[in-house]
């Protein structure tokens, strides 16, 4: 598959220096141990609030690092978790003496990266609560095994902790409102197309062309059911039977949407995805209060969408509207 | 009886190993994961191997802590933190010694595969790595315990994880990336199962 | 090729739908026929900023709808021009007696029924300037062909001239104004990938697996040459030599710069070019004052980017800095 | 001579040879443009169809002028203000006829043609339809001068632009999307010629 790059290895680094050059009033870019920090990191008695992962789901993780959302984002490489030494140096960077925020996408590399991170800033005395985020309804979740992934709820979730955080909120709380975001939120995506991952230079999956992949991972990684393509009215039917059956969300119900691209779908086709979502929701007297649309957190070039449903109330709204100032996200500055 | 060069040249034939193998562990991770095992193995291993070449360690577990550092700051995924605590382990039970006797190596496995099931919480027929690692720490500890030579503990060890790795074809994942596919994790082989024999596989073929 | 629709001939009403839903705080949908306005318009004594174009390049022109960009859109079917009919319904809705400024693209279809429609406003008492961009060296200028395609240079022209008229200058001013930033822009784009016209449901175009596209046009139009894929770095070279040297850009510019995504080309690969185009313009001595980097101007889910340079002054750049308040553009508020 | 019944027969074929040939000026247009010449020829008509199927113009200039306003209103594009001019100077030309002879005819496309040359600004041999448009007029022209009968007269005008449709096929485009091919656009046909081609054709088969 075609990209636009130099060497495959050199694909992270060297778009970090795009970004560091692009966003220098707002970010700082670290190398080896690469992290991206607040250009004001680190903000005495703010909790610092630290994320991360594999590369490949732009603007996710980098891209919301600023002003009201994370203080500090690791890219590990392609679709593969950072590592604990990127993760401790980053939480130092941000640790205003409030301690750090953890926020973790439920992958067993993920989880299992932050715990030795956590450990390392444990022992220096910097403290860190971890809140992992498993929103993905595609999966079966059970105690015996890795559980659900994180996915979309992940975005949502560094926005209103981050906001939070900025009100100088303390670190209990600020995790506790993440357990919140992550217990009242449900997410679901589906695939037209394969990634690719640079390196490994051919499509993670095949797919026919009149089939679609419900229930993907933004990593590419099977779903819950492959079948033949539908229209879009049916498809975020499924989808958003299996999410709103889940909570379940009832009428009455106030929701935060995204409607997130993977990064290979037009903005058309989100949009009119939106709408589909919203006549659902309309039908079953579910309340869109506030919504994103676009690629937020995507999967390299693979065409699909996920939608996202946080169930709100006035306090997390609040957050959520609160100012935010990010190279992707952007409003109230 | 293994003596530290021995130990150092495993540890370089496994970057090649890893390196020959990086396409296979791929495929096998694009089945049932998210195709980047190899690449992970390959990048953990070619850094390990750069990072050896400037050291002279003392000892085999100062060399041992190098290759778990190394592997846990570059590998990341899962396969990071779990041969990184392998290793970490295996060097604590090696502190200090220059050479390695049968018991030693069997002791060093199984300092290792503790901490892989401290940290990664898998158990047995989880379809991980745990089921190579496991069948042959107990493969190694019959072997010790009959009195076979050190080339056959190993040996054995060695055809108990590839049996073990085949023995996670028809099992249905629960741990790790795999276990997001419920049933559609069936009929594939576990790719860090497959390293995990590798390991032991080049074991013999430098020691034996 | 796959898409996320229902019916291709639903596809923009139902995209709009979704829009109208999302965004009824900045902007309003008009159907039959098709324009969104802001939605505080018509705004007296101020001129009225209308665009249009074909649909399928999302965000742009819709998505630029707001306050101090476009006072009005007219989406028209997928890569086909709208019609006179909208244009005209459209400015007369953002008519505050200051009369408008008709930013067309330079493709004869554009510019044919921004023709007519400014005829038709005209006729009805309303003062209309057009401006018409034409800034993609990838096509040979010249008095007697069609002449250069217009591109990147419009998304910054809207802004800038939105800023302009949202400060109440007049029309004459605001129009003098795009022709100065057309006449300072230059764009060129490439794709690695075809795209497809929903409605007629095959790929634009054939390209091999090894191929890449240098100087596309925004509906997939060919371009100036195609030839095997290259580095990014090359890629950037060549696109970069080609912008330069045309205006000329000198040692000593300020720019402002939009590394632009086709659609299909995910984010990280997009600050990858940004890199490279940022270690292009050092060697140069032009200095990037600004930039946007993501998809602004789309071609469906074609891969590929285009990159826009204008060369700026303290007057452009301020109208820049401007506060701007659309679904996809904002900042200062 | 033509009843305007038969001209609205004229109009309600069209309909049907555009839907028929939506797929082939789409891949004409694809080779040089933008992919939608058949899409757009198509939908127009069917709305053009639509709209006079509601309608019961009293002449044929009042029914030619709802012809291009909805054209001009629902095909967008090049061909939209081209074929929209076009009717509506022919209407024009026929304004208050309840049926046309053959000098009425060629009246009207000699109307209709100029309506095109003066919204598009392209000259003969710039590859557009005025390729295929202004031959078939000087063929129509010279077989009324020569006192031809009527079907022969719209016989060599769609014989004319025939010819010229595939006259294009060699030319380097000057005007409209396919002009930004430069030497690419040689060795393909133009696909407004082949839609105005069609116009002429289907006259011939209506009319004849
Ligand atoms: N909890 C766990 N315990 C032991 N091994 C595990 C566990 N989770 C995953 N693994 C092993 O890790 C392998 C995948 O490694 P890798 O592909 O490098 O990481 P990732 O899944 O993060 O992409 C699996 O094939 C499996 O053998
Ligand atoms: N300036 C012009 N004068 C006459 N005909 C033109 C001109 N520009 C384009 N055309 C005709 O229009 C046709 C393309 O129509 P269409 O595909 O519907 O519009 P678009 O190019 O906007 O997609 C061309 O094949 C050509 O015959
Ligand atoms: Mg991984
Ligand atoms: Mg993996
Ligand atoms: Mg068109
Ligand atoms: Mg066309």
């Amino acid at each position: 598959m075609k990209k636009l790059i130099n060497k495959p290895e050199d694909l992270v680094p060297e778009s970090l220096a795009g970004m560091a050059a692009a966003h220098s009033d707002l970010i700082n870019v670290n190398y080896n141990p690469n992290y991206i920090v607040r250009a004001d990191a680190p903000i005495q008695g703010k909790v610092g609030i630290v994320s991360g992962g594999g590369s490949g789901h732009e603007p996710m993780h980098g891209g919301l690092v600023g002003m009201g959302m994370l203080d500090a984002a690791c890219p590990g490489e392609v679709f593969t978790s950072p590592t604990p030494d990127q993760m401790e140096a980053a939480t130092k960077a941000v640790n205003g003496g409030a301690g750090a925020l953890h926020i973790v996408k439920n992958y067993t590399g993920d989880v299992m990266n932050f715990e030795m991170a956590a450990e390392l800033c444990l022992a220096e005395g910097i403290d860190v609560e971890a809140v992992v985020i498993n929103d993905d309804v595609a999966v079966k979740d059970s105690l015996y095994t890795a559980g659900r992934r994180g996915v979309g709820i992940t975005v949502l979730a560094e926005k209103i902790c981050g906001a939070a955080a900025e009100q100088k909120q303390d670190l209990k709380k600020v995790a506790d409102i993440c357990r919140q975001v992550n217990a009242n939120g449900r997410s679901m995506g589906m695939a037209l197309t394969s990634c690719a991952v640079p390196s490994a230079g051919k499509p993670t999956f095949e797919i026919g062309a009149d089939e679609m992949e419900i229930g993907i991972g933004i990593h590419g990684e099977p779903g819950r059911e492959r079948m033949p393509l539908k229209t879009a009215r049916e498809i975020v039917g499924i989808m958003s039977a299996a999410i709103i059956s889940d909570l379940p969300f009832q009428s009455g119900d106030s929701v935060i949407v995204m409607v997130n691209g993977m990064g290979g779908t037009p903005l058309i086709e989100l949009y009119l995805v939106f709408h589909e979502l919203n006549e659902v929701c309309k039908g079953k007297g579910i309340k869109i209060v506030r919504q994103l649309i676009g690629n937020y957190i995507t999967s390299l070039e693979m065409a699909g969408c996920s939608i996202t449903l946080l169930k709100t109330n006035d306090e997390l709204l609040k957050l959520w509207d609160a100012p935010v100032h990010t190279p992707a996200l952007r409003w109230g500055v | 009886m293994v003596s530290q060069k021995k130990l150092r040249a495993w540890i370089e034939v496994l970057q090649k190993v890893y390196a020959e193998n990086r396409q296979y562990l791929i495929d096998l991770d694009s089945a049932i994961g998210d195709a980047d095992h190899g690449i992970n193995m390959d990048r953990g291993f070619t850094n390990v191997q750069a990072d050896l070449s400037k050291t002279d360690p003392p000892d085999i577990g100062a060399m041992l802590k190098t290759v778990a550092m190394t592997l846990i700051r570059t590998v990341g995924g899962a396969a990071g933190p779990l041969y990184g605590t392998f290793f970490l382990r295996a060097s604590t039970a090696c502190a200090g010694k220059t050479e390695l006797q049968a018991a030693d190596v069997v002791a060093m496995f199984e300092a290792g595969l503790a901490g892989v099931l401290q940290r990664g919480k898998a158990e047995l027929n989880d379809k991980t790595m745990v089921d190579a690692l496991s069948p042959a720490l107990v493969a190694m500890k019959r072997a010790l315990g009959n009195g076979s030579d050190f080339r056959q503990i190993i040996q054995q060890g060695a055809a108990a994880a590839e049996e073990g790795m085949k023995n996670t074809i028809p099992m249905l994942a629960k741990k790790g990336r795999a276990s997001y596919l419920g049933e559609r994790s069936i009929g594939h082989q576990d790719p860090g199962a497959t390293s995990s024999y590798l390991l032991l596989k080049t074991a013999v073929d430098v020691w034996g």
